[in-house]
């Protein structure tokens, strides 16, 4: 029970990550209708924007060793990654997406493959210094060069339980329940931006129909870039979050962060491609198939095949869970699919 | 069994609610012209994709040379004898004239991979077929100097023409044709017709027609069926539907008193 | 009046012999000639380093080709190519490896390991295993096999998935690549000695042997590059004689329009399903080819990155044009070689040109069409493009 | 301005989709004030000619509104300057409710009051809509589309609107409701360009008219001289 | 008939020429670069000519930091090497090529070194699986080529050709094994390893029949992808069988995650790792998670040999205060092993050369001191380190000899 309990909460904490970059995909989807591939670089460039920023900030302070930093730096380096990453998704869309507008979605497709490797590549270059400690060394460089490096833990920490004490039922580190809480403040907020306000309200008309849209006064170009940058900075929060709970941060160009994107992506699928309520829901039910896939196949069926390999397959669960649902619900689960007019 | 060749019976098809086509039936003998006319969104496509199978009708049933052919898919009713054209043409556009029509000789081969891959005998045999077929047939309709031409540098009216030349390529029994004169001007309007009964006589087949030409219509059809939201608002000779009431009010929107 | 075509075709047989000859004959001998060519003028004029990108760039223009078939000719946008030929380059290099490994190799009558080693380098300097050894007869079979296996994994994909149209569909071959890559990474350890080979049961085979995650090595290099080329040629002829045949004409009305090709009497699924079973055939046969060039083969290679780097290709060339991706296929995989002197600079460089190029050349480096509609000789009859007002 | 001062003029206009000349070389002149309709049958170019007017396709040729030339200008730009186009099918937001689409309408503007003033003014030419505001756009009738979509055009406070085809797949009555609602807009100094099939409806509230017939236009006139037109009547209904 | 023959002869030769013609012309363009090094090469090659030595590895992709490590401790022993005069007056000079991580790049890569450049050795790759797929054409050419850091038994398998100044894995497994049983008195064990990397499968193998060998349990055995950020799923498994010891022989890469993750999930015992281990990343990742773990490494930092520490102060005076890994130092010490032997065999000949590193005894590297046995491996002791002290880093434990 307790073990269940404990992947629980690594299944909320990692859905919310999940569900953030999926509304970034999800949004794209739902104006441009192309997949943007690009997506989970951004995510990518959001964790080590954070990185960056926590160190120079930290070394600028001159904080006393031993001591935790401030609890103001988390929401500044997150609001401050968040517009970082607005800005480079800003310029993808204007210089690489933005003049093939009327071309085949095939070609923004591999457009976009290229930006993702164009950011990969970068981020693996080692950059200038921006940091240093205090003998001289560098400690944060941009680009951020292709040795892992630690994001510093902004948040306290919960010391490790005392062993001869009764273990507790489940241990809740505090990252987790930030993260969680800041997710879905960013994911109500996303909702109130896309349901309540008159931008939103000229989302989703373009996203209905690009044509009408703009026959309503509405800059459909201005819209297409504000969407953009929103998810940017949505993939760029989930970025933030990720650096934090899992601090150590492998270069750009490694590939769990495309397979990362991949899932999540997923959950935009699972979802309902263009949904911004679908996205949430599949961000969690794709963590939720993981981190249960795992855990049931190693408990349960490892034992009986004499194999090993329950933890390893979990990306089937997730990619097995995916071709089902689109076999079921070839327009996700709150998809609604539209007939061709002949 | 009924004495039609191509048999209509009460289909009809509702989309979330509204009701698209609702209990048409359409009878035409072997050999005969049929027109179906209406305003716009009157349903008139909505019945020729329920009778080729392009939706699945809800209600009634159509028959075809005594064989019922709904709830066949499209392919299978193309093979059966039923063959259209579209109102928003569409060629294969990036495919030339010839292939076009070659394409439409399909449903009468057997094709294996096989047998594309080594060139068997049958292979390129069945090839020669379809391609002497259709260009006899790109004969017919004076097309047979753009074979090479892709469909979509073709003038409009030639799109026109090679569509119905396409269709017939099937070896239909009878022909759908989906506003065949739109956008032509007078003198092509009457080649058409021309045509179209030319292409009755000579391939002996049953033809129904879809136009807002009522010039057209009137002119060549033999019956002709008005719709107007889905229903069946009058049947009969052109010159009944002429100084029908109902389909003046329809079409003009005067009164019936005017 | 139906059946007037079946009439016709029995008057228009050509001669059994002639139709051998053009059909089969004719390509296999050309085919020949450039595998021949290849191996023996190209490779040893441009060096051993060229000759083993030339190598590649074969692998590179089969996956091409075959994709082209999916995506190029039907339109179906297929992004999980990679675990076709995963799975074929599996296959045939287990065939290929275990069946050297047991020793049945009569031709060179070598202890195993040596065989094995002997049978990597030497199939075209000893002399004595010329044009016909035991191993590249091996090759070719396993290839088969390979590309039959993939093929019916393709059928087993393609019959459900290919009810879901554009990105939903992409979306699922993805996924399927995916699991493809997942899976192979459970499988058990590689097998190097023989006795242990031979002490092994049929249960020990239900999760075959072939390396895990950490890769399948040591597969005898049979493919050189006669071979390769001489299969890239092979596959060139097909892709051309479908795209020349009504199955291709089905093919591409459905990339058209799919309505219209319903409406002509095309069973869409149907043909679907057989471009995806061919084009993941092809893809198998090619990925057991690249397993004997004497790479170590990973499951990575189903990945959705070997995947990309295909779709690529076919976009680049030009979607259905077999001349256009051929030359995407050639350029693309010279050019990380060509850039390689940039080191880590190198991959950057090659995404910037990925995207110019898509902004620059939108429909592909020939469109739809094929090189030689762009001859001076055939140029004219396009020009007389007319403008018609209705 | 005087009375009869020219508000749009189009001249010498072309579009070309592919090899397909879907209309050549099309003149006329809407005057501020007045009701112009465009007729013609399916595939004439109305649809096309009001497509190029409102920069939604390229076309060649001059168009001139307020005596400012906006061939070529984005729509959403010529929305602010007052020119709206109420498309074919109305072009209804179905993923929103009715007042969402309302709210749309007024986009451009951003004085509460004013399109607080002006939503009541819709409401009492289309009670309806006000009875469904908060329902999904998508399940409204076709009839109630149709207002909601005019409503939602008057919304941004044009000075000229482009109707394409409002009484389409209306319903006779409906149809004459809409007609009626057309001439209270132009009689509140809206001026329309109004295309449309119902030839009779639209001879009857528009002050000019302008036959299309394959991309060209046949005929141009008062509409009530029209109206009385044979040519107009062999055009639609095919009487010898 | 006949024209339509002479189209299709026309199609094809211009398709199939046209392939040929493409690829003769692509490959001809990087083969001219490289013919005229080719060309220019033995008309230098009597006068004091620079000897070019090569090295690929993996720059760019997910395991970049490991190719650029390597390639820091080689360059750092090539510029001492000409700073200190060459090899007999001839200068060295290093091509290196990426290989992206991946098998095809890494044989593409040494064919290039090999036949192109004409590398009189090649250097490389630090991953087994990229060295069993580039050794053949060094073994083929004859060039020798050194690993620095492949431990898999079959890479020198490959020929004659190929060497590794590195241990394999079965000694360090066992090596891992012995200390957790003799020094930890440890009898149950749990295993986490990277399933995708052969070495860590390779070497949880080799410590799992090691330690069972010497009376312990291996209790629980988790596998992890590299990259993977979260472990909860695992380690909860773990954590349900109680170990004393858990084994995690992976990148330290991953292993700073793991360990924060560990300790969070309130498993206690020591963890104990290998090589991979050695980065002075991986203190600053995982900070007091990873206290009091150990792993089994080369050499020590604080070791009191005089090699290692020059080693340590030369490297960071050249990169900029970074004190190297153990992939540097490997780097290092097979750069400087090929020189010694390079400087006995008095010849750059593939032949001689490689005679001459196949008799390097006892040579005195970073890394330990260096036998080359007869299976063309190193022979060498490992040493087991503890992680402690502040600033946090490994220190010296016990040595375990071959």
């Amino acid at each position: 029970m307790a073990e269940l309990l404990q992947i629980m909460v690594a299944v909320v904490a990692v859905g919310s990550l999940y569900a953030l970059i999926a509304l970034g995909y999800t949004m794209v989807y739902g104006i441009l209708k192309f997949i943007n591939f690009a997506h989970s670089d951004v995510f990518v460039l959001g964790a080590w924007v954070s990185l960056v920023l926590s160190v120079m900030i930290i070394s600028a302070l001159k904080l006393a060793p031993g001591s935790s930093p401030p609890l103001w730096i988390a929401p500044l380096v997150l609001i401050a990654a968040m517009v970082v990453c607005g800005l480079v998704g800003f310029a993808i869309e204007r210089l690489a997406y933005k003049p093939l507008r009327k071309a085949p979605r095939l070609n923004v497709l591999i457009t976009a493959i290229g930006v993702s490797l164009l950011l990969q590549n970068v981020g693996q270059l080692t950059g200038f210094a921006v940091a240093k400690d205090d003998d001289g060394k560098t400690i944060a460089t941009v680009p951020f060069g292709p040795s892992p490096k630690r994001m510093p833990s902004l948040l306290p920490e919960t010391a490790a339980p005392d062993p001869n004490l009764a273990k507790p039922l489940v241990l809740i580190q505090p990252v987790d329940v930030f993260i969680f809480v800041s997710a879905i403040v960013l994911m109500v907020g996303l909702q109130y931006l896309v349901f309540r306000t008159k931008f939103g309200a000229a989302m989703r008309a373009v996203s209905f129909n690009t044509e009408t849209a703009a026959l309503m006064g509405i800059r459909v170009d201005r819209v297409i870039s504000v969407t953009f940058v929103t998810g940017a900075m949505l993939a760029a929060a989930a970025g933030f979050m990720y650096a934090l709970k899992y601090p150590g941060l492998n270069q750009t160009a490694h590939e769990t962060w495309v397979l990362l994107g991949l899932k999540a992506f997923v959950a935009a699928v699972v979802g309902g491609i263009g949904n911004v309520r679908g996205a949430v829901l599949g961000g969690f039910l794709i963590a939720f198939i993981e981190f249960m896939g795992m855990y049931c196949f190693s408990k349960y069926l490892d034992p009986v095949l004499h194999t090993n390999m329950g933890t390893n397959l979990r990306d089937v669960y997730v990619f097995a869970m995916l071709i089902f649902v689109l076999l079921v619900r070839p327009a996700g689960i709150l998809g609604s699919q539209l007939k061709e007019k002949v | 069994m009924s004495d039609y060749l191509l048999d209509v019976r009460g289909i009809g098809i509702s989309f979330g609610g509204l009701k698209a086509c609702d209990g048409l039936t359409v009878q035409i003998p072997t050999g005969g012209l049929h027109g179906l006319i209406g305003p716009n969104g009157a349903g008139k496509t909505t019945a020729f994709n329920l009778i080729t199978g392009v939706y699945r009708t809800q209600m009634g049933s159509v028959t075809l040379d005594g064989v019922k052919v709904d709830h066949l898919r499209p392919h299978e009713i193309a093979k059966a004898g039923l063959s259209r054209t579209f109102q928003n043409i569409r060629l294969f556009s990036e495919l030339s004239v010839l292939d076009n029509v070659k394409l439409a000789c399909h449903c009468r081969g057997r094709h294996t991979l096989l047998g594309t891959l080594l060139r068997t005998p049958r292979f390129v045999a069945q090839e020669r077929a379809m391609t002497a077929r259709a260009i006899e047939m790109l004969d017919v309709f004076s097309l047979q100097h753009l074979a090479g031409e892709q469909a979509k540098n073709l003038p409009y009216g030639d799109q026109r023409r090679l569509e119905i030349c396409r269709a017939l390529a099937t070896e239909p029994k009878v022909l759908l044709l989906d506003e065949p004169a739109a956008g032509m001007n007078p003198s092509e309007k009457k080649a058409l017709a021309q045509s179209i009964k030319l292409i009755r006589e000579q391939f002996k087949l049953a033809v129904l027609l879809i136009e807002h030409d009522m010039g057209l219509v009137m002119d060549i059809c033999e019956k002709i069926t008005v719709l107007d939201h889905g229903c069946t608002i009058a049947h009969g000779t052109p010159s009944e539907i002429q100084n029908n009431p109902k389909v003046q009010e329809a079409y003009l929107g005067e009164p019936a008193t005017a | 009046m139906s059946g007037e075509l079946q009439q016709l075709v029995p008057t228009m047989m050509p001669s059994a012999a002639r139709a051998l000859l053009k059909g089969v004959a004719l390509p296999v001998a050309s085919a020949l000639v450039l595998g021949l060519v290849m191996q023996f003028v190209v490779g040893p004029a441009i060096g051993a380093y060229p000759a083993s990108v030339a190598l590649q760039v074969g692998i590179s223009v089969m996956l091409a080709v075959s994709l082209n078939i999916v995506n190029g000719y039907t339109g179906q946008f297929s992004i999980g190519h990679a675990g076709f030929f995963a799975v074929g380059a599996y296959v045939g290099a287990g065939i290929s490896y275990y069946a050297a490994l047991s020793g049945i190799d009569p031709a060179s009558g070598q202890q195993p390991s040596q065989a094995l080693s002997n049978g990597a380098w030497l199939v075209w300097n000893d002399g004595q295993n010329f044009l016909f050894s035991y191993g590249e007869w091996r090759m070719i079979l396993a290839s088969i096999v390979g590309g039959c296996v993939a093929a019916g994994l393709g059928y087993i994909v393609g019959l459900p998935s290919l009810r879901l149209r554009g990105d939903y569909l992409a979306i699922v071959t993805l996924g399927f690549g995916e699991i493809t890559r997942v899976l192979l990474t459970q499988t058990k350890p590689q097998i190097f000695d023989r006795d242990e080979l031979a002490a092994t049961h049929a249960k020990d085979w239900v999760i075959p042997p072939m390396g895990g995650a950490t890769g399948f090595s040591d597969i005898p290099a049979y493919a050189s590059l006669m071979w390769v080329w001489f299969f890239v040629a092979v596959m060139i002829f097909f892709a051309y004689r479908v795209k020349q045949s009504s199955t291709g004409r089905a093919l591409l009305s459905i990339r058209e329009d799919e309505i219209a090709a319903r409406s002509m009497g095309v069973n869409i699924t149907k043909y679907k399903v057989r471009a995806f079973v061919l084009a993941a055939g092809l893809a198998g046969l090619a990925g057991s080819l690249y397993a004997h060039t004497g790479q170590v083969i990973r499951p990575q290679e189903a990945g959705f990155q070997r995947s990309f780097e295909v779709i690529i290709f076919v976009v680049l060339g030009g979607m259905g044009s077999i001349s256009g991706v051929v030359l995407a296929a050639i350029i693309l995989s010279i050019l990380p070689e060509a850039l390689r002197d940039l080191s880590e600079y190198r991959l950057i460089v090659y995404a910037l040109l990925l995207i110019l190029m898509m902004i620059v050349r939108p429909k592909g480096l020939f469109g739809v069409r094929e090189i030689w509609e762009f001859w001076p000789f055939t140029r004219a009859k396009k020009s007389e493009k007319k403008v018609i007002t209705p | 301005m005087g009375e009869n001062e020219t508000i749009l003029e189009v001249r010498d206009v072309s579009v070309r989709y592919g090899a397909i000349r879907a209309i050549s070389n099309v003149s006329f002149s809407v005057k501020r004030g007045e009701i112009l309709t465009l007729i013609g049958s399916n595939g004439a170019g109305k649809t096309t000619t009001l497509r190029a007017i409102s920069g939604m396709v390229r076309c060649t040729g001059n168009v001139r509104f307020m005596d400012q030339e906006i061939a070529g200008t984005r729509p959403d730009v010529l929305v602010t300057r007052g020119l709206c186009h109420c498309p074919e099918g109305r072009g209804i937001f179905a993923n929103m409710s009715v007042e969402e689409n309302l709210n749309l309408g007024a986009f451009i503007r951003s004085d509460k009051h004013e399109i607080e003033k002006d939503k009541q003014r819709v409401f009492e030419l289309f009670p309806r809509i006000k009875e469904r505001l908060k329902q999904n756009a998508g399940t409204l009738s076709g009839g109630e589309q149709q207002m909601l979509a005019i409503g939602r055009a008057l919304l941004a406070r044009p000075k000229l609107l482009l109707l394409d085809e409002p009484s389409l797949g209306l319903a006779p009555q409906l149809v004459q409701t809409i007609f009626k609602i057309i001439r209270e807009i132009n009689a509140q100094g809206v001026s329309i360009l109004l295309v449309e099939q119902n030839a009779h409806m639209a001879l009857q509230v528009a002050h000019h008219a302008v036959v299309l017939e394959v991309g060209k236009v046949a005929m141009t006139g008062l509409a009530s001289d029209l109206a009385k037109s044979d040519e107009v009547r062999k055009a639609y209904l095919g009487h010898g | 008939m006949v024209g339509r023959l002479a189209t299709v002869v026309r199609r094809l030769s211009l398709g199939l020429g046209l392939a040929a013609s493409v690829v003769a012309g692509g490959v001809v363009a990087i083969g001219a670069a490289n013919a005229a090094s080719e060309a220019a090469q033995p008309a230098k090659a009597e006068s004091k000519a620079p000897i070019v030595i090569g090295h690929y590895g993996s720059l760019t992709g997910a395991e970049a930091t490991f190719g650029q490590s390597t390639s820091e401790g080689i360059r750092l022993a090539i510029k001492e090497l000409n700073a200190s005069g060459g090899i007999d007056g001839r200068m060295v000079e290093l091509k290196e090529y990426d290989t992206k991580g991946d098998p095809k790049e890494a044989n593409l890569a040494v064919t290039r070194l090999v036949k192109s450049d004409k590398v009189v050795a090649v250097l490389g790759e630090v991953a087994s699986g990229l060295s069993l797929a580039a050794a053949p054409v060094c073994q083929k050419a004859g060039v020798p080529m050194i690993s620095p850091s492949s431990t898999n038994v079959r890479v020198t398998k490959v020929g004659d050709m190929i060497f590794r100044v590195c241990f394999i894995d079965p000694f360090q497994g066992l090596a891992c094994a012995k200390f957790a049983s003799e020094n930890l008195k440890a009898t149950k064990a749990a295993m986490l390893y990277d399933q995708k990397a052969p070495y860590s499968v390779d070497l949880a193998k080799e410590f799992k029949k090691a330690f069972e060998k010497m009376g312990g349990k291996v209790v629980a055995e988790q596998t992890y992808s590299g990259g993977d950020g979260d472990f909860t799923a695992q380690l909860t498994n773990i954590a349900a069988s109680k170990p004393e010891v858990l084994f995690v022989p992976g990148y330290y890469t991953d292993v700073g995650n793991i360990a924060l993750q560990v300790r969070k999930l309130g498993i206690t015992c020591p963890m104990l790792g290998g090589d991979g281990w050695d980065s002075e990343q991986l203190g600053k990742t995982a900070g007091k998670a990873i206290e009091g773990s150990f792993y089994s490494n080369h050499y020590a930092p604080d070791q009191p040999d005089e090699q290692v520490k020059q080693f340590i102060s030369k490297y960071q005076s050249a990169y900029g205060g970074k004190t190297p890994d153990g992939l540097a130092a490997l780097g290092y010490d097979a750069a400087n092993i090929l020189f010694d032997a390079m400087k006995r065999a008095k010849s750059t000949d593939g032949k001689p050369l490689r005679d001459a590193i196949a008799a390097t005894k006892d040579f005195k590297a970073v890394t330990g001191t260096i036998t080359i046995d007869q299976n063309r491996d190193a022979k060498k002791s490992a040493v087991i380190v503890e992680m402690k002290g502040d600033p946090l880093g490994p220190k010296f434990k016990a040595r375990v000899e071959p």
